[in-house]
């Protein structure tokens, strides 16, 4: 089978995986929902996770693919994790959003 | 290797344990455990074999330090029997969460193939997350919890695209493979991008300035063991993770080979600086003991970075460093669990009077925090001494002498601790002399000054 | 030699062990054999004086101890011992002898002070230093008792110690004796670094040698003659430190006879002569000495002519009195000087005597106010003072005449102003002597009816030194007779040039002699019509005006070096204290303090919010990355 | 045996006296001082007997470090200085009982330890933690049995360690700076072997001289001094400025002057500048104070200034004398701050104004104390004459006027002692009874008296003693 890459450049897929990447960023940033932070934080990863099999083609190898698999599986464990945390701030505050965790500071 | 398996293993049984309903015996166990994998980790010294084609190499670096972590999580674990008297459910859980994450952090050091090493990290990280937060009802644990895994989490992603650069110019993860090629005088613009980003994403681990907003507040938040972990265990792993990996990928060559070394040395010249400074600034008017630990270790963290200037000769500087920074710490802890156990803050004022209500303790504390400030004979002064050395010997004076008036700040806020502990009058009865916190303070102590006195033990072990 | 050394280790310790003695069995010992002690330790040392005299005088060679090394300089080694010649055992001779007397007559002056034991054994001590003072063989052994005697004076001039004026005094003539002693000290200096040696006798050579080459390191003579004259102006009272001496007056009467008029303040006439080579080679420095004492013999005597307090006159003669032994001295005179020390000392420590006599018989009176007509009560010591205030006024035939005669005398040839100025000094003393012996012998007595109740002759203890030195003072004079001088030819052998070869007898002496003589007589005939015949009291001291109220206070000097030199040093001191230090400090603590602030500033920054956080996280990381870029 | 015999005698005396609990405490203290004194004196003799009582062994491999102790004549006189004056403090310490005695002494006899270390380590960095070690057991001993209000003197105590440390911090860098140029050695024959350029030597002799400033102290670095002097236990006081000042004029001898000869002939005249101004300066201030131990603090500043000057003149006799002037100035300064501690124990106050009129109640006391005043300020025939006119004539070699103006010393310092002896001894019979002096403080009044007394007239002992290695020190300095 001939390489998808040779119709469209690796350079493309780089491009929009950054893309996504700062998206991701940006939504990490501005966002103020927990829940919503931590979708951005996914769309990093699998911004990530995109690029990965990108070069896994583009270099003909597997190991990048391979990886991808352990990424995902980290990231659900992350996120099982980050809910967690979230619940019982919820049940002790009642909201989720990130503006209220302030009291720590100075 | 063999450690590894060990280690994994013992978290198993710890949890095996709880169900089998045999919470006593569970710290003796995994103390004794844990010394025998110290013990397996021993034998494997020197031995320089890689398991799995390269997920994992063993080397001098790798056992050095990973026997330093199971010191440490020995210490740690001892502590937790008395942290935990309250609520004795969970001591089982996480003695466990902390084997796992020393488990983490050998594999972190021991990484021959970059998915090992984003393994390992992830590993720590997570169960850290779960020990920041691991006060449910307490909202300040919460907070810790979340700030720390959102920070945690992103900084995973920078490190993940990071290594996926790695991967495209490289195109593989095998750490042996990447720094053959890094040698090559062509190299795509990516794999220093990619170093840089996992750089970063380590900072971040480590705390350094600016990527270290996160540990003060976690620091404060988390419950009082966990501070004591992030600080030594979780410290120590991430510096000499990232120094494995900048100098396992020969990056410096590689730089060297395009002319962008001195980039580099400016931005950890700059990074150290700014820790330092930040560092112990920032601590001056901490009332919090813990928060005040956070950003002297903070500044610690930015003496460490100095031996990424030395990176081909400085590796037992760097173990000397970390061991001593880090035995001080638990020491310094072991008297901070001892003396906070209930009270509601680590108020400097908890402090006060110490040196009459407990005259030892007030004695190791002072031992400890005059290590960290860098007073002879406590091996905290030879690090610096060793640092400061490998330093001046490529030539950055400046930066040597900053980190001099910064080693004076320090002594700033040290003080106030002894000062409390000694000048004021006790506002409250200590009783109790628990065993296990006594020993642990006295043996990290005596360890501490033991490695002040024979520096060599440590120091030529890399060499 | 060993005989020598044991003989000069005796003249030294033997006032020294009765020093230890007084100090640590006095009190056991009571206070007669105390005093017995203390006079016969400085009794021996006379008798050792005499011994050593008659072996000079029959050998005619110095004798040299040394005992051993003391302080090791590079270049100079100084070792801690004596030299016995002409010259210091003639001082020996004096000191301790007059020394003697004045112990025995402090065992029945100072019987009534319960400190009596002490008072011993600071006298004692002061002999211990003035003897090494005299006969050390080097500066700096000299400079150990030149040290030595001041701390006596001061612990003397403060003996009663409750009082915090005498304190004052005291503390006043130390530390003015320090401010010449750092002018000693500096001359020191400069002669070790020209001699290489602080020995006399190896520095006379050395001077000798070097001055034959004349290099221009040639210059540093004359500043060190500068420097010692400054020294010598300290322990001898002259301008511009000659203010402590009357204050010394707070001592007991026979401290100010010892120290105070006969031996201490002689030292820096003493030192002098005793380094005549270096001062003969510095005649600009000669000049100001001779200046200097003229002036501060008129100066001195002006003062003396009004003051009320028997013992301040007294004071203020001595001042004058020494101001003309320097006079000769500035003339390279050193023979007459040392001829006028010796008679001075014969009739000032009478005079002193006597008026402690007085002071004793009136239980602690000293204005002469409230005296007069003492002469009946009191013949012995009327008759003694009368002779020594015939002496000092330079009246024919007694000791005073003929030492002040060649004083004047050698002035005479060498300049006329100076000549003037000494011999209106000279009148003035023959005045105010004259002035206090007819205040306070003649007329009726102006006291209290109880003190006249009281009046009565002192105990034979002090009768009998008063009387002595009254006969040495009369008969003193014959060591030196002018033309054919014992003295001269005596000393002869200290000094470059030939002694006294500038006046044998003619006709400009014989006038010179007699125009003093009038001088005298002029003096004490003034007096005697002012306070004889008209029988003038002076008034209290609110009713003093014009030039008598400046001449009373003395010309203001205390009050000026007060303004000058004490309150801006205590000003500074102040400032120092409240400015300078505090601001030194807070600008260490403002180090502490900037920090800090910056560390409570720096705690906003830390808002707790993680937006914040990871906002300068990515900045950061952004910074790195395009940092790197703009590298490339 | 050699000289790590007193340490450890020192080291272990301190963690007996530790143990020995509150009630022995101060008696074992002094026996183990006395017993180290006695070993100092057994060296001495060994040492004059030519034997070899240094020694050497290597420490730490890369960069080498070695824990050597060397005795030579200087070293020696230092040690002797700080073995004799340890026990004198310890046993006039015996009238006031400290709370938690044991480790009150223990701090003592392990500060002894630090300095003794300090006068004899011959490596650079062994002579850097035993300077940095000294500083530990006075801290906590100003800070936990000091006087006067608590808050002031903590910040008193917190300035003077931090400003020390921080000086010191700087030294420890010059010395890594002068291993690297050494290929990697601290040993004080390697640093002195070291060819430096006349801009390094002068960073070095920068680096050295803060550190020392700030020990000694020289103006203007001295603001620590009179607070801590005033707030530290009396004990503490005379060790400070019997013991811990001489080792910064020590290692000036020692250390800076001949690693860094360039520079310390090119700015001879700043220094020997500072060091008068000092003299002038702290006696100035000292005659407007009220309170005893800060006047005596500001004299104690005048003295080193002298001391400082005399051995920045880098000739023989400056050295010599500075040297003298260290011992002499040793042991006077802590016979007067003893003399303010017996008052203190009788009156309960030091402000000069409240004092006065005790002669007439303790003639005893008063003549000893009064001898200590002459002996400060310099007497001749007292130890401190010798020192202080050995000085004054080298300062006069290099150039009259630093004569004369540090000779004003001796006109200053008679008029604020003499001053400060009026207003405390002289005067009416004070109110408060005046004790008569026990006979412990008899005893250590004699003590040091004597030796005052004795070496003033026959310094030769000592002289001859430091003499030679002194000489050794000048040939390194004038080598280039």
């Amino acid at each position: 089978m001939d390489n998808i890459l040779n119709q469209i450049g690796i350079e493309n897929y780089i491009f929009l995986s950054v893309v996504l990447f700062c998206i991701g960023i940006f939504g990490v940033l501005y966002r103020r929902n927990a829940i919503i932070v931590f979708m951005s934080i996914e769309i990093m990863l699998n911004a990530v996770n995109l690029l990965f099999v990108a070069f896994s083609t583009y270099h003909q190898d597997a190991q990048g693919q391979v990886f991808v698999f352990f990424s995902m599986a980290v990231a659900a464990a992350e996120v099982a994790v980050g809910l967690a945390i979230l619940v019982s701030i919820f049940r002790n505050l009642g909201s989720i959003s990130i503006d209220n965790l302030k009291n720590l500071k100075g | 290797m063999n450690t590894l398996i060990a280690i994994t293993g013992l978290g198993i049984f710890c949890l095996l344990f709880e169900i089998l309903n045999f919470r006593k015996g569970i710290i003796p166990f995994t103390i004794l455990g844990l010394l025998g994998v110290l013990a397996l980790n021993f034998c494997e010294f020197g031995s320089t074999e890689s398991y799995y084609n390269n997920m994992i190499t063993v080397s001098k670096f790798s056992t050095s330090f990973s026997s330093l972590f199971i010191i440490l999580t020995i210490f740690l674990v001892a502590l937790s029997h008395n942290f935990y008297e309250n609520h004795p459910t969970k001591i089982s859980d996480f003695v466990a969460i902390k084997i796992f994450l020393l488990a983490g952090g050998v594999a972190m050091v021991s990484f021959g193939n970059l998915a090992m090493f984003f393994l390992g990290i992830e590993i720590l990280s997570i169960a850290l997350y779960v020990l920041a937060a691991s006060e449910r009802l307490n909202l300040k644990s919460n907070e810790a919890g979340m700030k720390y895994f959102l920070m945690g989490s992103f900084a995973s992603g920078i490190i993940l695209f990071g290594i996926c650069l790695i991967y495209g110019a490289m195109g593989s993860f095998d750490v042996v493979e990447i720094s053959e090629y890094s040698l090559s005088a062509e190299l795509p613009i990516w794999f220093p991008i990619g170093m840089v980003l996992v750089t970063i994403g380590m900072l971040f681990k480590i705390a350094a300035v600016p990527f270290h907003f996160w540990a003060p507040d976690v620091y404060q938040g988390s419950p009082a063991l966990t501070t004591a972990l992030m600080s030594t265990l979780a410290k120590v792993v991430a510096i000499a993770t990232l120094f494995k990996l900048i100098s396992g990928l020969n990056f410096i060559p590689s730089l060297e080979n395009q002319d962008h070394l001195h980039t580099f040395e400016n931005i950890i010249v700059f990074i150290s600086i700014a820790s330092m400074t930040v560092g112990n600034i920032m601590a001056l008017r901490q009332v919090n003991v813990k928060r005040m630990l956070a950003f002297s270790g903070i500044s610690h963290a930015g003496f460490m970075l100095m031996t990424f200037l030395t990176v081909a000769t400085s590796a037992g500087v760097l173990l000397y460093y970390t061991a001593a920074y880090a035995l001080a710490g638990i020491a310094a802890f072991s008297v901070i669990l001892y003396v906070c156990k209930n009270q509601d803050d680590e108020d400097i004022a908890n402090f006060h009077g110490l040196g009459k209500t407990n005259p030892l303790l007030a004695a190791i504390l002072t031992a400890s925090l005059l290590s960290m400030a860098g007073i002879p004979i406590f091996s905290g002064f030879f690090a610096k001494l060793f640092l400061f050395n490998q330093t001046i010997q490529t030539g950055h004076i400046a930066l040597v002498i900053v980190a001099v008036i910064n080693s004076i700040i320090s002594v700033g806020y040290y003080f106030k601790l002894i000062l409390a502990m000694y000048s004021k009058e006790p506002n409250q009865e200590r009783t109790g002399k628990p065993f296990l916190i006594y020993a642990v303070a006295i043996i990290s102590i005596a360890l501490n000054v033991a490695l002040g006195l024979f520096p060599s033990l440590v120091l030529d072990l890399l060499n | 030699m060993e005989m020598d050394t044991n003989l000069a280790l005796l003249l030294v310790l033997t006032p020294f062990l009765g020093f230890l003695i007084n100090v640590f069995f006095g009190k056991s010992l009571g206070k007669t054999v105390s005093g017995a002690i203390g006079t016969v330790a400085v009794a021996i040392s006379f008798i050792v004086s005499v011994l050593l005299f008659n072996q000079i005088t029959s050998t005619g060679k110095a004798i040299e101890v040394t005992l051993f090394d003391w302080i090791q300089i590079s270049n100079l080694k100084i070792n801690l011992g004596f030299l016995l010649d002409q010259l210091s055992v003639l001082w020996l001779l004096f000191v301790t002898g007059i020394g003697s007397l004045i112990h025995l007559y402090s065992i029945s002056y100072m019987h009534d002070d319960e400190n009596i034991h002490k008072f011993f054994s600071y006298l004692n001590l002061f002999i211990f230093f003035m003897i090494t003072l005299v006969i050390g063989s080097n500066l700096l052994v000299l400079f150990i008792g030149w040290e030595g005697v001041g701390l006596c004076s001061y612990l003397l001039i403060g003996f009663w110690h409750k009082n915090q004026d005498y304190n004052d005094a005291a503390k006043k003539a130390f530390i003015m004796n320090r401010i010449g002693d750092l002018g000693l000290l500096i001359g020191i200096f400069l002669l070790g670094y020209y001699c290489n040696t602080l020995d006399y006798k190896l520095m006379y050579e050395s001077i000798h040698y070097r001055a034959t080459l004349s290099d221009e390191s040639f210059t540093i003579i004359p500043l060190a003659a500068l420097c010692l004259f400054i020294g010598a102006c300290g322990k001898s009272a002259q301008i511009p430190l000659y203010t402590w001496l009357p204050d010394a007056m707070a001592g007991p009467t026979p401290v100010s006879a010892l120290i105070h008029a006969a031996t201490m303040v002689t030292a820096g006439i003493f030192m002098v002569t005793r380094l005549n080579f270096v001062f003969d080679l510095a005649h600009d420095v000669q000049n100001v000495i001779a200046i200097i004492g003229a002036i501060t013999s008129l100066v001195a005597a002006t003062i003396g002519l009004v003051q009320t307090d028997i013992k301040k006159v007294l004071a203020y003669s001595t001042v004058s009195q020494l101001g003309l032994m320097f006079l000769a001295l500035g003339f390279g005179a050193y023979e007459v000087a040392v001829f006028h020390v010796i008679t001075h000392a014969f009739f000032k420590a009478c005079l002193f005597l006597g008026s402690g006599s007085v002071i004793h018989g009136l239980h602690g009176e000293q204005d002469m106010r409230k005296m007069g007509g003492l002469r009946k009560a009191m013949p012995i010591t009327f008759w003694t003072m009368m002779i020594s205030s015939l002496a000092i006024s330079g009246v024919p035939f007694f000791s005073g005449f003929f030492s002040k005669d060649e004083i004047l005398m050698t002035a005479f040839h060498h300049s006329i102003p100076l000549y003037v100025v000494g011999s209106v000094a000279s009148i003035m003393t023959a005045f105010y002597m004259f002035r206090l012996m007819f205040l306070t012998f003649f007329k009726e007595f102006r006291g209290t009816e109880e003190q006249k109740h009281h009046l009565h002759e002192s105990g034979s203890l002090i009768t009998i030194p008063l009387i002595i030195l009254a006969i040495l003072a009369t008969f003193g004079g014959l060591i030196s007779l002018p033309g054919n001088s014992w003295l001269n030819e005596y000393l002869a052998p200290l000094f470059t040039k030939a002694a006294g070869e500038e006046h044998h007898l003619g006709t400009t002496e014989y006038t010179l002699m007699g125009v003093a003589v009038v001088g005298g007589l002029l003096g004490i005939l003034i007096a005697y019509i002012k306070y004889f015949k008209q029988d003038n009291v002076p008034e209290s001291d609110e009713n003093i005006t014009g030039v008598a109220k400046v001449l009373y206070n003395k010309y203001y000097v205390d009050e000026a070096y007060n303004a000058i030199f004490v309150q801006p040093i205590n000003a500074l001191s102040k400032f120092f204290r409240d400015y300078i230090e505090t601001g030194l400090s807070a600008l260490v603590f403002g180090l502490g303090k900037v920090t800090n602030k910056i560390a409570f500033q720096g705690r906003r920054l830390q808002s707790g919010s993680i937006g914040l956080y990871l906002f300068v996280f990515v900045l950061g990381m952004c910074a790195i990355i395009s940092y790197i870029f703009l590298a490339q | 045996m050699n000289v790590s015999t007193i340490l450890i005698i020192l080291l272990i005396g301190a963690f007996a006296t530790y143990f020995s609990g509150d009630k022995l405490a101060s008696k074992v203290a002094l026996l183990f001082s006395l017993a180290a004194l006695g070993c100092s004196i057994v060296l001495l003799n060994n040492y004059n007997a030519g034997e070899n009582i240094s020694l050497i062994n290597a420490w730490i491999a890369q960069p080498k470090i070695s824990f050597a102790l060397n005795a030579d004549g200087l070293g020696l006189a230092m040690v002797l200085l700080s073995a004799a004056l340890t026990p004198v403090i310890i046993f006039s310490s015996f009238g006031n009982d400290y709370k938690n005695s044991k480790a009150f002494y223990g701090l003592i006899l392990f500060m002894a330890f630090a300095m003794t270390g300090t006068f004899l380590a011959s490596d650079g960095l062994l002579y850097y933690i035993f300077w940095e070690l000294a500083l530990i057991p006075i801290y906590f001993i100003a800070l936990i049995w000091g006087n006067g209000d608590a808050e002031e003197r903590r910040k008193a105590v917190v300035k003077f360690f931090i400003y020390t440390l921080a000086g010191s911090l700087f030294m420890l860098t010059a010395f890594i700076y002068l291993s690297q140029k050494a290929n990697g050695s601290f040993l004080i024959e390697d640093l002195y072997k070291v060819q430096l350029s006349a801009c390094e030597q002068f960073w070095i002799f920068l680096a050295f001289f803060l550190a020392y400033a700030i020990k000694i102290p020289i103006i203007p670095f001295h603001t620590w001094q009179a607070n801590v002097y005033q707030k530290a236990p009396t004990v503490g006081t005379m060790l400070l400025s019997g013991i811990m000042l001489k080792m910064g004029l020590y290692s000036v001898i020692r250390w800076q002057l001949p690693i860094a000869p360039l520079a310390a002939k090119e700015y001879m005249y700043i220094f020997i500048a500072l060091g008068i101004a000092g003299v002038i300066y702290g006696s100035i201030v000292a005659l407007r104070q009220n309170d005893l131990k800060k006047l005596l603090a500001y004299s104690s500043l005048a003295h080193v200034g002298l001391i400082a000057a005399g051995s920045y003149t880098l000739t023989l006799d400056g050295l010599r004398g500075a040297v003298l002037q260290m011992i002499a100035h040793g042991f006077v300064v802590v016979g007067l701050f003893f003399a303010a501690e017996v008052i203190f124990r009788r009156f309960e106050t030091r402000e000069i104004a409240q004092l006065g009129g005790i002669r007439t109640q303790s003639p005893k006391f008063t003549s000893m104390f009064l001898i200590l005043v002459l002996a400060s300020v310099a007497l001749p025939g007292t130890f401190n004459f010798v020192g202080e006119f050995t000085v004054l004539y080298s300062l006069s070699q290099i150039n009259i006027w630093f004569a004369v103006l540090g000779g004003t010393t001796i006109i200053l310092g008679a008029y604020y002692m003499l001053r400060m002896f009026q207003h405390v001894m002289l005067g009416e019979t004070n109110s408060k009874v005046f004790a008569d002096v026990t006979l412990n403080e008899g005893i250590s009044f004699a003590v040091i008296i004597a030796v005052l007394l004795f070496f003033g007239f026959y310094p030769k002992p000592i002289t001859d003693l430091i003499t030679p290695s002194l000489e050794t020190i000048l040939q390194v300095i004038n080598k280039n």
